[in-house]
C-alpha cells in the first residue's frame, strides 16, 4: 500500500518536498515501519535522533497500524526562538 | 470600578474573566527564559495584561541581525544585555507590575533556583540544550512550562507539564522528542525566521500563560499547536493525557570553552591559534576570513582533519553553531583542544 | 554583504526570499489604518522587518483602557495622538524606515487621498463603518487590504482585492458581509478583548502584508480565517476566487454631531440637555450619572421615550456606541436633536 | 434531518452556545432554508443585516444544499480592532 507522507520543518528539507509517497507493502503496516523505510530512504532524518509521527491529528506510537487512508504528518523538533 | 482595574477595563469585560481574573494575573509570578523572538512579544503582552511579576532571562546582548523580529529592541540597544533593555522598556510600559531581570546564563547548575518562587515558566530559547534542561527543571520542580519554537515558516507551541485532574502530569518536551542531535537541525541564523511567525507564535505563548493563570479556556495541555505562516494553516495534534517520561535528574550542562575576539587576533598573529569556519559554503563565499571549513553537519565525517597537536577556533556568525560543533569535537575527540568565538563573527567586526 | 542588510540577514537567509525580496520591502509602501490592538503588533512588525514607508492613520488620542493590548504606548502617553507616538516608537525600532502619520478621521471625503500612494492598506480599524469605506476605496483604487478583526476570544484575518492572474479581482469584505447593523454587534468595549488574540492577529495581517510584498507563500486571498485563543483552533474558509460584489462608489460618512464634556457639563446645569446612557445595566449599575437609560441594541424599540422639544446628549464609555445611538436616531427619528459626547465618560472624568 | 450548527462570535451568544442542532424535515435542504429555520428561531440573529455560512470550511450561497454529514458553521462580523 501506498503512504501519502507531509513533511513539516527540516523534514521538507530532507524529503526535497512537502510530500511523498512510501510504499509499504502490505495492508498492516506500522508507525515503526514507515520510520524504518522513511530512514533507509532518507538516513538524514535518523540523523535527528527524533522526530514525532503524527496519524490524523494524533501522536502516533511505533506499534500504532497505518492505513492507506490515513494523514500521516512527520514533524521534526524545532530550535529556533 | 477602582482607579487600578481602569487599564484592564477591557479584558476585565470578558465573559469568563472578571475582577476576579484580574487578580489571579496581579499575583502570578511568571519567568519568560530568552528575551529574543518569541521572549519579546511573549513578555510584551504579559506586561500589558498585567501580570504581577514578570522574569526576563537572558544573558545574550542585542545585536544588529536580532532587531528583524525582536521588537524591545532599538539598534541604540545593540551590545546591551537584552534582560536589562527589555526590563526597562516593559516597566515604561506598566509601572504597575515588578519586573525582574536574570542575567546569568542558564546552567544545570542553577536552573533550578532561577525557576523557583514562579508560577509558569515561557520556553522562548533558541537551543535544544536550554529546551531540554529548562523542560527537565520544570518537570523536576511541578511547574508548567509553555513551549514555543520557530524555523523559516513554521512554529510549535504546546504546554508541558499540567497538573490533570487525577494527580498525575500532561506530557512534556522529551514525549515528543527524547533527544535531538543539534549539529543536524538547523537554527534560525542558518535557515532564517520570518520575523511576523515569531510574533505570532509569542503572542500564542503569552495567550496559554493568561489562560493558565486566569483558568479560562482550554491550555494546549496534551497537545501541540504546528503553525505554518506560508498557508496560516495549523493543525493541533493530540499527544495524549498523561507523561510517559520519567525524568529524575538534570543533565549537567556542556561547558564549551569560548575566547574572545582580541585573543582570537592574538593568537593568530603568532600562529598557535587555527581557524574553523562552520558556517554554511553561501556564508563563506560571502565572507570570508580563512581557515579550515566545514559546514556544521560535515563536522562529524571530517575528524581525520584535526591534529591533536594544534588549538582550534571554531566560529559562525553568532557563536551558536561553533558552540554546538566544540561540544561534539569533545565527545568524539577527547583531548583536542578546541574553543568557540563567543558573539561569533559579530563580535569580531565589533572590535 | 551590504551593511545595511546586516539587520535582515535572519530573514533573507530565509528560502525564496534573498536580498531581491528584501528590496521588495524597502520600496513598499503599506499603510496601517487603526493603530490599535491590531495597529499596534502589525506596525511593529512591520517596521522591524524593513518596509520603506509606513503610514499610521488614526485620529484618537492613547487612553488607560486601551494599554492592556496596544503594547506601542505608556501610560506616559495618555491623552498624545496614536498617530504621533506610534510613529516617534517605530522611528526608534527602525531608524531606516520612513514613517508617515495620518491625524484626520478617515471619511469618504478624505479616504481615497489618504490611500493614494500606498501599495496595501492594513485594516486595523475598530468600527463597521471605516471598514466599508476603507474596504470599498481599496477596492475603487484596486489596491489590496489586509482585514483583521476582534472580538473577545475569536479573530477574523482576510486579504481582500487582490488581482487574479485573470486580471479579475479578488472577493472583498462586501462579499462577506454585504452590510451589518452596528447597533446589534457589540464591540470590544462592551464585550471585552483578550490582548493576545490583538497581538497574534494584528502579526498574521503583517505577514500577509510581507507575503505579497515580497511575493512568497500563500496569501489569504480568496479565503478568511476565524481563530479561536480559547481552544487555539483556527479554519481556513473558502469563498472563492472572484469577487461578485460591484462597488462603483462610497458611501458618504455620517456626520455625528458630538459635544464635549464641558459643554454637557453647562448644558446640565441649565437644563437645556438631558442625558441618554446606552451602556449596559452592568455598567450603569458601576457608574451611573443619571438620565434616560437604553442599551445600545434597544433605543430602536423606545423610539416613543423622545421628545422633538429637547435636546439629547448619548453617552457610553468611549463615544463608540453612542455615535452609533445617534446615526440610529438620525435615520428613524429625523429632525429630533442628539448628540454624541465625544470621549465618552473617559473625557467628562479628565476634566 | 437534523443539522448540527457550529456558532461563533454574537451567533454563540444569540445561540446561547457553540452548537446547536436544527431541525429541517426533510433532506433537500439547502442554507436558505438553513437561515430562515435559524433566524425564526433567534430573531437578533436577522437584526445583524448579514453573517456567513460556511458549509465543510467553504462559504456557502443561498442555494447550495446542506446534509447531515455537513459541518456547519455561521460565522457573524467582527467589528473590533
Amino acid at each position: 500500500m501506498e503512504i501519502t507522507v507531509l513533511a513539516f520543518g527540516i523534514a521538507k528539507d530532507i524529503f526535497g518536498g512537502q510530500l511523498i509517497t512510501v510504499e509499504l507493502g502490505d495492508s498492516t503496516a506500522t508507525t515503526a515501519d514507515l520510520k524504518v523505510s522513511l530512514e533507509a530512504r532518507y538516513p538524514k532524518l535518523k540523523q535527528l535522533a527524533s522526530y514525532m509521527v503524527a496519524v490524523n491529528n494524533e501522536y502516533a506510537e511505533d506499534g500504532g497500524v497505518i492505513t492507506e487512508l490515513d494523514e500521516v504528518a512527520i514533524i521534526p523538533p524545532v530550535s529556533g526562538g | 470600578m477602582h482607579p487600578d482595574l481602569s487599564r484592564y477595563s477591557c479584558q476585565v469585560a470578558l465573559p469568563g474573566f472578571g475582577e476576579a481574573a484580574q487578580r489571579l494575573l496581579q499575583h502570578a509570578k511568571v519567568l519568560v527564559v530568552g528575551a529574543g523572538g518569541l521572549g519579546c512579544p511573549a513578555a510584551q503582552y504579559l506586561a500589558a495584561s498585567g501580570i504581577g511579576t514578570l522574569g526576563i532571562a537572558d544573558f545574550d546582548t542585542v545585536s544588529i541581525s536580532n532587531l528583524h523580529r525582536q521588537v524591545l529592541y532599538n539598534p541604540a540597544d545593540v551590545g546591551l544585555l537584552k534582560a536589562e533593555v527589555a526590563c526597562q522598556r516593559l516597566q515604561q510600559q506598566n509601572p504597575g507590575i515588578k519586573l525582574v531581570s536574570h542575567i546569568a546564563k542558564i546552567t544545570s547548575d542553577n536552573v533550578l533556583q532561577v525557576i523557583e518562587g514562579y508560577d509558569i515558566i515561557v520556553d522562548g530559547t533558541d537551543n535544544f540544550e536550554t529546551r531540554y534542561l529548562l523542560n527537565d527543571a520544570a518537570v523536576l520542580s511541578g511547574k508548567p512550562i509553555v513551549y514555543g519554537a520557530i524555523y523559516q515558516y513554521e512554529g510549535q507551541v504546546a504546554v508541558w507539564n499540567i497538573k490533570n485532574d487525577d494527580g498525575k502530569r500532561s506530557p512534556n518536551y522529551r514525549d515528543l522528542f527524547p533527544q535531538v542531535d543539534a549539529t543536524h537541525v538547523p537554527n534560525c541564523s542558518v535557515g532564517g525566521v520570518i520575523p511576523t511567525l515569531a510574533g505570532i507564535i509569542g503572542c500564542m505563548q503569552a495567550n496559554e500563560v493568561i489562560k493558565y493563570v486566569t483558568r479560562t479556556g482550554e491550555v494546549l495541555a496534551g497537545k501541540i499547536l504546528v503553525f505554518d505562516a506560508q498557508t496560516m494553516q495549523s493543525r493541533v495534534i493530540n499527544i495524549g493525557k498523561t507523561t510517559k517520561t520519567s525524568i529524575t535528574q538534570l543533565q549537567l550542562s556542556t561547558d564549551i570553552p569560548t575566547i574572545t575576539a582580541a585573543e582570537l587576533q592574538s593568537g593568530l598573529a603568532n600562529s598557535t591559534l587555527h581557524l574553523v569556519d562552520i558556517r554554511t559554503d553561501q556564508e563563506r563565499d560571502e565572507y570570508n576570513i580563512g581557515g579550515l571549513h566545514f559546514e556544521l553537519d560535515e563536522v562529524e565525517d571530517n575528524l581525520d582533519e584535526f591534529d591533536f597537536n594544534k588549538t582550534y577556533v571554531f566560529y559562525c556568525s553568532s557563536g551558536k553553531r561553533s558552540g554546538e560543533a566544540v561540544k561534539l569535537l569533545q565527545q568524539k575527540l577527547p583531548g583536542v583542544k578546541a574553543y568557540s568565538l563567543g558573539g561569533g563573527l559579530g563580535s569580531l567586526n565589533r572590535d
